[in-house]
């Protein structure tokens, strides 16, 4: 009988099965990373915006507040847009016929809202409430990131279940003192610049965190990962 | 008979004959051989001096490991990674896990089984010298051969050959290497 | 446990043997091997194929609609929340029992018989666990989230709960299949090689040459080859047991009258292989006749089944007898006393009697000897009995959920067309299958037939070899 | 090689190719021939196959039948529901998994925001819903400016904070994408601006004669400002005339205090002060009742058996849920009510021959003994002599002014509806008639059959008939005018609970197709259509208002939401001496049957037809939802044969209609009731063709009671009873789900409920217990738990539709139901004990029991369902795959799954009525309930943010906060002082199904009732036995 195969399919028949195998771990890989790039979580994505809104400008620029704008944060579970009329109070003044800010005057003229994207979309499935973090020493660049950087708005996070867990595990890793929640400038604390809280100066963001977590009385991590805490 | 030898094949009427020849060539001081056979035929293995088989100690392994793998995932996940209250019962509710860990036990086990025995006969392997002989298409099927091999330090093919011959086998041919 | 009956039976009747006279390698390789390779095309089996692919289409049909409006289409509602789907499960995996029983646990007995049947049981088993394999993912409300269910990395870092039997069910489905084809497989190997070279067509040796990777019978080859075969063998056994006593779980496990049993573990074992036996039956009665197999498939391994099946029938009658002595042992103001009430007057009486009839009374015809060598007979009992093993999977699932602790949820429970196309479907599925597999792999394991023939066993060795061997040997 | 030859041989290739070719092709021998053949047909032969295929009649018969009418047959009773909507929620089920992308959604932030608006939390407004002309106070959530769920007002003495399931479910009614949405001419849609234009100049033809030809029809007014009005108005017009017609009219209750005291009186009752009370076919404890809210709590508030319990007696021919709460319920045909009516006045001494039996002297010695702290309440369809002989006995015993309380007419203008509307149909047949403006009333649905008013308007010749409503119903079809009404949510108005006292309704959201409210439209008649409700109500208010600062008066009353002081002051009555006479009774025909009226439990008088809750809400006793069989006794249906669902022709006096039959236990023998509201033509998709139309066989002459031929058809109807046959079926429960004792009992042996089933052991178990006091498991220390009392619930169904709405639970339409899919996640079982005929029966809601060892959480493979540190029983929608072994695990069933996309996903009002809380389930999906997790978690952030507990009774539960008896309390169970640990520390308290030592969260306090004495042996013994085996 003669040769079905030729010398060289030894090497390739071996090789092909190694192949196959190395393959499917990198399909699945690639799946995973996939699934966390900003294609997907739209991390650091900036959207169409009526107004080319400048976070830098505003927050690092003219020194506002959050709570100027966003000023239901310590109240309710949204930080909520502010209403054209907060803009006015500005823009009636200032800046009164910058072409930019023509959709903000007809909007305040018309009556018509202006329609932002969102950009921190949570699943609608999700209930998040900002009033509790906030009270819990949980800074808002913590999660919106360098947002005084920002000369157009983006997420600065995932917003992806395995990141809410990652604070929810070990919430002592982020909090800060309540007063330095608004904060954009705030630095975790480290042995060149501590943080004083309570009187006490801490050096290392684990004791700062414990302490926090003490006196703010923050639940057990068995409590803020049951699933009703953020799903009903 | 151009290309170079790769050894000699001699076939056989009957197991019992096969498993004589490998013996004697064997006890002769041949060990580079090798003896087939349409189905496994006892005692072919130690006459052409086979002795150390490595599979049952590959399933042993990979038994152990898929028992590990399988009961330390369930313990991973129901008890450190996100340790959550089911139905009251404890976080590590090892009666329950028994189960998966016994399944991917046999999992590892049985796949180890198959992939190491294909690994340790080096297969596959589609190409090999010895199918360049027409009549070994019936070692498959109905005849017993055995071979020697060029590669035996004590192979010369025309000693080789008649040392063959007086194994009374039906045929003898040449293994080309091409 | 079916063994006894079966080995006591080796010794006792010689005189049909599991191989007829008259055969020797070359006969048994080519005749195996032409069907694949020489034999024509028959109008009836393109005609087989084309019908059962037709079922399948059927199958796929009803499989869309389900995905467009959900398992509304199907008769379950609250409180039964399983209908056909689970009830074709765990009648498809029981199906799928006779195989591996048969190649692993018999392999480590030594029975010789099963050497003619293991290959075709195996088969059968795959495709079994195939069609069961299709229910558990198509029953979920969000099929397209199934994967869930498997342990694997994910953005939520949130894992599959391994306390629920379901998840049970998921590894040892898998497990099973896999392993099930990994031992078919391994068996195959040197059959493919036959077939490679006794292949007359460029292309079909090609096939099979790739597929026994160049598989040679070299006595080293083949001394690893049996010792992993005889692992698994050994590793399959406990496996193939526990299957099946894991399907039970899910019922066990559970706290609803008619499931929380102890019993259910081993009954539902020999639930299994009642029925997969019934299977190989139903399957090897015709197939022998067709390809002219009988010397081969003798009516010896006819009998053998045929007392398999009778003694895993009276292993079956005795967990269903055992819930009732437990409810008359619990007592009339047990919930166990009216869910065995319920079971012999409710509104499903009707099914339940009938599972007595198909599953108890009916086998017990196979007491008699010309019976169980009745090709016909045997074929029509096995029938039954597949029905009466689908019902008892219907009566334990939808009896004891239509009525449960609460009376104000009581309800009951009708199989829509939906419900009967899937169930069909699978059918269809199934032996489509078979009809190929009967044309392209032998259908009998060639070299293990060779063993025994007494020109296998080496003459001059004193020590025993294939026991199987020296049975033939006794026997020509 | 002999063997290799042989093969050789049979496997000769030529060979093999001849057979090949012969069975392929006789003619060609040549192989490679035969491959061309086959290359050159193949190709062509395949596609005309499929063709042929798809082009088959088969084959689209297959596509058509398995396509379009399958899938509307699945679809749910929106039949606009349709496949690509099917799709469309698959993919935004997508939504849910992990791994797809998020789609672009959009911030649209006001422009100017209102200053007390906190985007993301509720605000509350008080305002009222009426029903039949009485209000209810309420207060509204509002999200964002959508009002979204309707609470009691809790300030009101009429509400205390409960709420019925009209005033809950008229929030759909408001979101009804079926309203009228313009006002039509002709079935042109018109503006409001042109109606008006054309409605001048008839007025000013009217105002030449005086209103010579103008009729206004209305339902039963209690609003101060619109009867004002129409008082204005009909001064303008004095020949004009207002009639009033609604169909469950009191008609009866207004004769009988003519009867007794010759003027028309209010009654009211202070059932707190009453130890026994009696029922003469008086449905008190039902939503319908005027008053029922405050009535139940009072009642309720009674039965507690460790203070002094009352005692209830009910003599009904209807099974009622009042008659199931009775101690003692005597089972009568109506006919004979009166007959016990008299007697007992007669064993009281009040003249007259008693017709002596035991139950009679027992009620008798019963109210002897408790002269003064007794009461009786005579039911609306009773005849006026038995309201009279109530009045008479009430007076005899010295229950006037302690029990029972005589008030000015809560009704503006009370009038014999009856005749009312008779009299219009006259005018009408004698064409006098030339502008009849009915306003929300739709007489030609619901008048009486013997009117036959439809005819009668068709003929009338009159020049405008105007319909004023919410739909574009069966009266609106007969008129040329049809203008759309505003609801009550969106507009201006007033109205009178059953005490008197007036509430304010404010809207609380512009109408949603600017319907116009009854008073502007009133004022357009008038000629003032510029006027706008605000207006009119302040304005009239402002003549009331007894206060020098009338804005700080409105705005406080308007938040309040009632004019304080405006309650009817008592008023001194004194009874005609004498019994009324005895009007002469036809004499019974063997061959016929009584036939009495009810308005249906669920749709009142079919004007909630359209509204889905209501229509899928179980009726209390029979748990029918989507129908109105005829309802028949026991013994009747033994005697006739009838079973539950066959067909029956319904004959009374010549006229007749079909309806199937259904046995309802308790029911008294050889009578059939019927219930009004079903069966419309025109009210849109959910009521269309929904159940029978009784108005049909109902004469204006005997309107609650008459007799009637019953024909059996040889054919079946599929009725959707949630609970199917088992209300009359619980012979063989093997554990007592529901416990009850009485009195006696309760004070032998106070634990009787927890010894019916034996408890396992807290610790013998394998594995340990989870401690939720231990604060490193659960910090903040909250168990959340709850109660139920069985005494106390009166299966009103006010929880059901509360939750209905509070979690956005879904409607799944009849054949769902029939095939039990049912989403209701609280639910109100029913169990009938003892003897069918007059059984001893039992209402019990069944929550999920947040089981402490949940059976369902063991056996979810993906952790859908798990425990929360709190120990709630979870269930996480979005992780659900849908396998349902947590339902069929779960011993109580109490889980709900979404078999079929139950939600609508496109309809625009039912996206603006969902709570925002509560994730909206798609198909595919479990859901349960979750103690209102939503209202938890709101509570807990605000404590924490204010650095505190929570207190007890700050979370209601949105079925406790309906239940008008607070038969459900709900709280922290780790604090022994709240009020939920103390209800669980009584020796009533019990586990439902204990044995299986699940744990439950939510226990049961066992009923006890107070049986006489007298009586007692008689009954109880059945009703033990059967609780005990049963």
């Amino acid at each position: 009988m003669a040769q079905i195969f030729h010398r060289s399919i030894n090497l390739y028949s071996k090789a092909s099965i190694v192949a196959v195998v190395l393959l499917g771990g990198a399909a699945f890989a690639g799946l995973f990373a996939f699934e966390r790039s900003p294609y997907i979580t739209y991390q650091g994505v900036t959207k169409p915006q009526p107004v080319p809104f400048s976070h830098q400008h505003h927050v690092a620029g003219l020194g506002i507040d959050c709570r100027y704008c966003h000023t239901t944060v310590e109240t309710s579970n949204y930080a909520s847009i502010p209403p054209t009329k907060t803009c006015m109070n500005c823009h009636s003044q200032i800046w009164t016929n910058a072409a930019l800010l023509e959709p903000v005057r007809d909007s305040y003229r018309s009556g018509r809202s202006l329609v932002w994207s969102k950009l921190n979309d949570l699943p609608d499935y999700v209930y998040f409430n900002h009033s509790i973090h906030i009270n819990k020493g949980v800074g808002c660049n913590t999660c919106h990131g360098p947002v005084d950087k920002m000369p157009l708005m983006y997420a600065a996070s995932t917003l992806q279940m395995e990141w809410c867990l990652d604070c929810h595990r070990a919430p002592e890793k982020y909090l800060r003192p309540r007063d330095e929640v608004f904060n954009m400038e705030y630095k975790q604390p480290a042995n060149g610049e501590p943080v004083s809280f309570d009187g006490k100066d801490y050096t290392d963001q684990k004791t700062l965190g414990m302490a926090l977590v003490a006196k703010y009385h923050l639940r057990n991590v068995t409590d803020i990962t049951s699933c009703s805490t953020c799903h009903r | 008979m151009s290309a170079p030898l790769n050894g000699l094949l001699a076939e056989f009427e009957s197991a019992s004959d096969l498993v004589a020849a490998a013996k004697t060539t064997h006890r002769s001081g041949y060990n580079d051989i090798e003896a087939y056979s349409p189905f496994p035929v006892h005692g072919l293995g130690e006459a052409i001096g086979f002795t150390k088989n490595r599979v049952p100690l590959v399933v042993l392994i990979c038994g152990i490991l898929g028992a590990c793998t399988g009961y330390g995932l369930q313990y991973w996940v129901s008890a450190i990674t996100y340790p959550i209250n089911v139905g009251g019962r404890p976080l590590n509710s090892w009666p329950s896990f028994v189960i998966i860990t016994f399944e991917l036990t046999v999992l590892f086990a049985g796949i180890s089984a198959t992939v190491g025995m294909l690994v340790l006969n080096d297969l596959p392997r589609p190409h090999h010298p010895v199918f360049n002989v027409p009549q070994f298409e019936r070692a498959s099927q109905d005849r017993f051969f055995l071979c020697v091999f060029a590669a035996d330090p004590k192979f010369n093919a025309s000693e080789t050959r008649r040392f063959l011959e007086g194994l009374k086998p039906i045929s003898i041919a040449d293994v080309p290497d091409e | 446990m079916s063994t006894d009956p079966t080995i006591a039976l080796a010794e006792e009747d010689r005189e049909i043997p599991v191989l007829e006279p008259g055969h020797d390698m070359a006969s048994v390789t080519a005749k195996i091997s032409d069907i694949v390779l020489e034999r024509p095309l028959s109008i009836a089996w393109v005609a087989g194929v084309m019908f059962c692919s037709g079922i399948v289409l059927m199958l796929g049909t009803a499989v869309t609609y389900l995905f467009f409006k959900g398992t509304g289409i199907w008769g379950i509602n609250i409180p039964v929340g399983w209908g056909f789907a689970i009830v074709n499960f765990v009648w498809w995996i029981g199906i799928g029992h006779a195989g591996t029983l048969i190649s692993a646990i018999l392999h480590l007995l030594r029975q010789s018989w099963r050497n003619s049947i293991n290959r075709f049981a195996e088969a059968m088993t795959l495709f079994a666990v195939m069609c069961a394999g299709l229910f558990p993912l198509i029953h979920t409300g969000r099929p397209w989230l199934a994967y869930w269910m498997f342990p694997i990395p994910n953005t939520m870092s949130y894992w599959p709960q391994f306390r629920s039997p379901l998840l049970w069910d998921v590894f040892a489905v898998s497990t099973y299949g896999t392993i099930s084809l990994v031992f078919w497989y391994t068996g195959l190997i040197p059959d493919l090689a036959t077939l490679r070279d006794r292949a007359s067509n460029k292309y079909i040796r090609l096939i099979y040459g790739a597929l026994a990777m160049g598989w040679r019978g070299e006595a080293r080859h083949w001394e690893r080859y049996e010792s992993a075969y005889l692992l698994l063998a050994g590793l399959s056994t406990p496996l193939v047991l526990s299957v099946h006593t894991v399907v039970s779980f899910d019922f066990a496990i559970s706290i609803m009258p008619g499931w929380h049993t102890t019993v259910f573990p081993p009954y539902f074992v020999a639930g299994a292989i009642y029925s997969g036996f019934a299977m190989v039956l139903i399957l090897v009665i015709p197939v022998r006749a067709v390809y002219n197999l009988r010397d081969m498939i003798t009516e010896k391994h006819l009998d053998i089944a045929a007392k398999v099946m009778l003694a895993t029938g009276l292993i079956v009658a005795y967990g269903y007898i055992l819930e009732i002595y437990m409810a008359w042992y619990a007592g009339p103001k047990s919930i166990d006393w009216f869910t065995v009430h319920n079971r012999f007057f409710g509104p499903y009486a009707g099914p339940y009697w009938m599972l007595w009839v198909c599953n108890i009374i009916t086998p017990q015809v196979l007491w008699i000897k010309s019976i169980r060598r009745s090709p016909v007979l045997l074929f029509l009992i096995s029938l039954v009995v597949l029905g009466g093993m689908w019902l008892e999977r219907f009566v334990i699932i939808i009896l004891s959920l239509h009525r449960d602790f609460v009376p104000s949820s009581w309800g009951m429970y009708y199989p829509t067309k939906w419900d009967w196309m899937t169930y069909i479907g699978t059918l269809g599925l199934f032996t489509t299958m078979i009809f190929l597999f009967c044309r392209v792999l032998p259908m009998i394991s060639i070299f293990e037939i060779r063993m025994l023939l007494p020109e296998s066993h080496v003459k001059h060795a004193a020590e025993s070899h294939a026991p199987a061997a020296q049975l033939e040997g006794k026997h020509l | 090689m002999a063997p290799e030859n042989t093969k050789r041989e049979d496997t000769c290739p030529g060979k093999k190719k001849t057979l090949d070719v012969q069975s392929l092709d006789a003619k060609a021998l040549d192989l490679a021939a035969v491959r061309e053949e086959i290359a050159s047909t193949s190709g062509p032969e395949y596609w005309r196959s499929l063709e042929e295929l798809a082009g088959s009649d088969e084959f689209r018969e297959m596509m058509h039948r398995e396509f379009p009418k399958g899938a509307s047959e699945w679809l749910d009773s929106f039949s606009r529901r349709g496949f690509l909507q099917t799709m469309g929620a698959s993919l935004a089920l997508a939504g849910m998994t992990a791994c797809t992308r998020q789609p672009l959604e959009q911030i649209v932030p006001y422009v100017r925001q209102p200053e007390d608006m906190i985007p993301g939390r509720p605000q509350f407004y008080a305002s009222a819903t009426t029903l039949g002309g009485y209000a209810s106070p309420v207060l509204v959530e509002s999200h964002m400016g959508r009002p979204t769920k309707i609470e009691g007002n809790p300030d009101h003495p009429a509400s205390l904070g409960a709420s019925d399931i009209f005033a809950q479910a008229s929030l759909l009614n408001m979101y009804d994408p079926d309203r009228s949405q313009t006002p039509v001419y002709l079935g042109e849609t018109r503006s409001w601006k042109n109606f008006v234009d054309q409605i001048r100049t008839r007025m000013a033809g009217q105002r030449a004669v005086e209103g010579e030809g103008f009729r206004l029809l209305t339902g039963p007014i209690s609003s101060p400002t619109l009867a004002n009005q129409i008082q204005a108005l009909l001064k303008m017009y004095p020949k004009a005339k207002w009639h009033q017609y609604s169909p469950l009219h009191r008609d009866n209750v207004l004769a009988g205090s003519m009867l007794a005291f010759g003027q028309a009186v209010e009654t009211q009752y202070r059932l707190e002060a009453a130890d026994v009370i009696l029922s003469l076919d008086a449905d008190f404890l039902s939503p319908s009742f005027p008053g029922s809210a405050r009535y139940t709590h009072d009642y309720a508030a009674r039965r507690n058996p460790d203070a002094a319990m009352n005692r209830l007696y009910v003599v009904e021919s209807v099974p009622s849920p009042t008659g199931v709460k009775a101690e003692h319920r005597l089972s009568l045909r109506a006919s004979e009510v009166e007959g016990f009516a008299r007697s007992l006045a007669a064993s009281l001494g009040l003249g007259g021959n008693a017709a002596d039996s035991h139950f009679l002297r027992a009620v008798a010695d019963d109210f002897k003994a408790h002269a003064g702290s007794c009461v009786v309440i005579a039911g609306e369809q009773q005849s006026p002599e038995v309201h009279a002989l109530a009045h008479a006995i009430n007076a005899h015993l010295g229950n006037v002014g302690k029990t029972v309380v005589y008030t000015d007419t809560v009704l503006a203008n009370p009038v014999d509806q009856t005749a009312s509307l008779r009299d219009l149909t006259q005018d009408l047949r004698e064409k006098k008639v030339d502008v009849l403006v009915i306003l929300d009333a739709n007489p030609v649905y619901d008048a009486p059959a013997d009117l036959n008013f439809a005819d009668v308007v068709l003929n009338s010749g009159a020049g405008l008939r105007l319909h004023y409503g919410l739909h574009q119903n069966e009266t609106a079809e007969l008129c040329q005018w049809h203008v759309n009404a505003a609801h009550s949510l969106e507009a201006w108005s007033d109205g009178r609970t059953y005490d008197g006292s007036v509430c304010i309704i404010q809207p609380l959201i512009a109408p949603l197709y600017d319907g116009k409210s009854a008073h502007e439209l009133v004022a357009a008649l008038m000629g003032q259509s510029t006027l706008t409700g605000h207006d009119i109500l302040r304005s009239y208010w402002q003549g009331q208002a007894k206060s020098s600062d009338f804005e700080t008066w409105w705005r406080k009353t308007v938040h309040d939401g009632f004019v304080a002081g405006t309650a009817h002051p008592a008023k001194a009555v004194t009874p005609k001496a004498g019994l009324p006479p005895l009007k002469a009774a036809a004499a019974a025909d063997a061959s016929t049957i009584e036939v009495s009226f009810r308005g249906d439990p669920a749709i009142y008088d079919g004007s909630f037809a359209n509204n889905g809750w209501m229509q899928e809400l179980p009726k209390p006793m029979s748990k029918m939802t989507w129908d109105n069989p005829a309802w028949i006794g026991p013994a009747y249906a033994a005697r006739t044969g009838l079973k539950s669902e066959d067909m029956v022709t319904l004959e009374i006096a010549g006229r007749s209609v079909q309806v199937p039959v259904w046995i309802q236990a308790g029911h008294p023998d050889n009578a059939i009731t019927v219930f009004l509201g079903y069966g419309r033509r025109r009210v849109g998709r959910v009521g269309n063709g929904a159940g029978f139309n009784l108005y049909a066989v109902r004469s204006s002459d005997a309107p609650w009671r008459t007799t009637a031929k019953i024909t059996p058809l040889a054919q079946t109807y599929k009725l959707a009873s949630t609970q199917g046959y088992q209300t009359i079926e619980t012979a063989t429960i093997t554990r007592p789900v529901i416990r009850e004792g009485s009195l006696a009992e309760y004070k032998k042996k106070p634990n009787f409920a927890q010894e019916m089933e034996e408890t396992p052991e807290r610790n013998v178990t394998l594995y340990p217990n989870v401690d939720y006091s231990d604060p490193n498991y659960n910090k903040l220390g909250y168990a959340w738990g709850m109660t139920v009392d069985l005494g106390a619930c009166v299966g009103c169904n006010a929880c059901m539709i509360a939750c209905h709405s509070e979690n956005n639970i879904p409607v799944v339409g009849k054949p769902q139901v029939v095939v039990g899919r049912h989403m209701h996640w609280i639910r109100v079982d029913a169990y009938y004990q003892g003897d069918r005929d007059n059984p001893s029966a039992s209402f019990q809601p069944v929550p999920c029991m947040q089981c402490e060892n949940a059976p369902c959480e063991l056996v979810c493979p993906v952790g859908a369902t798990v425990h929360s540190s709190e120990g709630l029983n979870d269930m996480v929608y979005n992780r659900c795959i849908g396998t349902r072994y947590c339902s069929n695990n779960c011993p109580y069933k109490v889980r709900r799954f979404n078999f079929l996309l139950f939600q609508d996903w496109e309809t625009p009002q039912f996206k603006m009525m969902r709570n925002p809380d509560v994730s909206i389930r798609s198909r595919g999906v479990m859901e349960k309930c979750t103690y209102c997790v939503q209202r938890i978690t709101v509570a807990r952030i605000d404590s924490e943010r204010e650095e505190r507990a929570i207190r007890d009774g700050e979370i209601q539960t949105a079925c406790q906060q309906a239940c008008p008896s607070n038969a459900i309390v709900f709280g922290n169970v780790n604090d022994p002082q709240s009020k939920v640990s103390k209800l669980k520390a009584q020796a009533r308290n019990y586990s439902m199904l204990a044995e299986l030592n699940t744990r439950p969260r939510t226990t049961y306090l066992a009923e006890v009732r107070n049986p006489n004495p007298q009586l007692e042996s008689a009954e109880h013994a059945g009703v033990d036995s059967a609780v005990e085996q049963g």
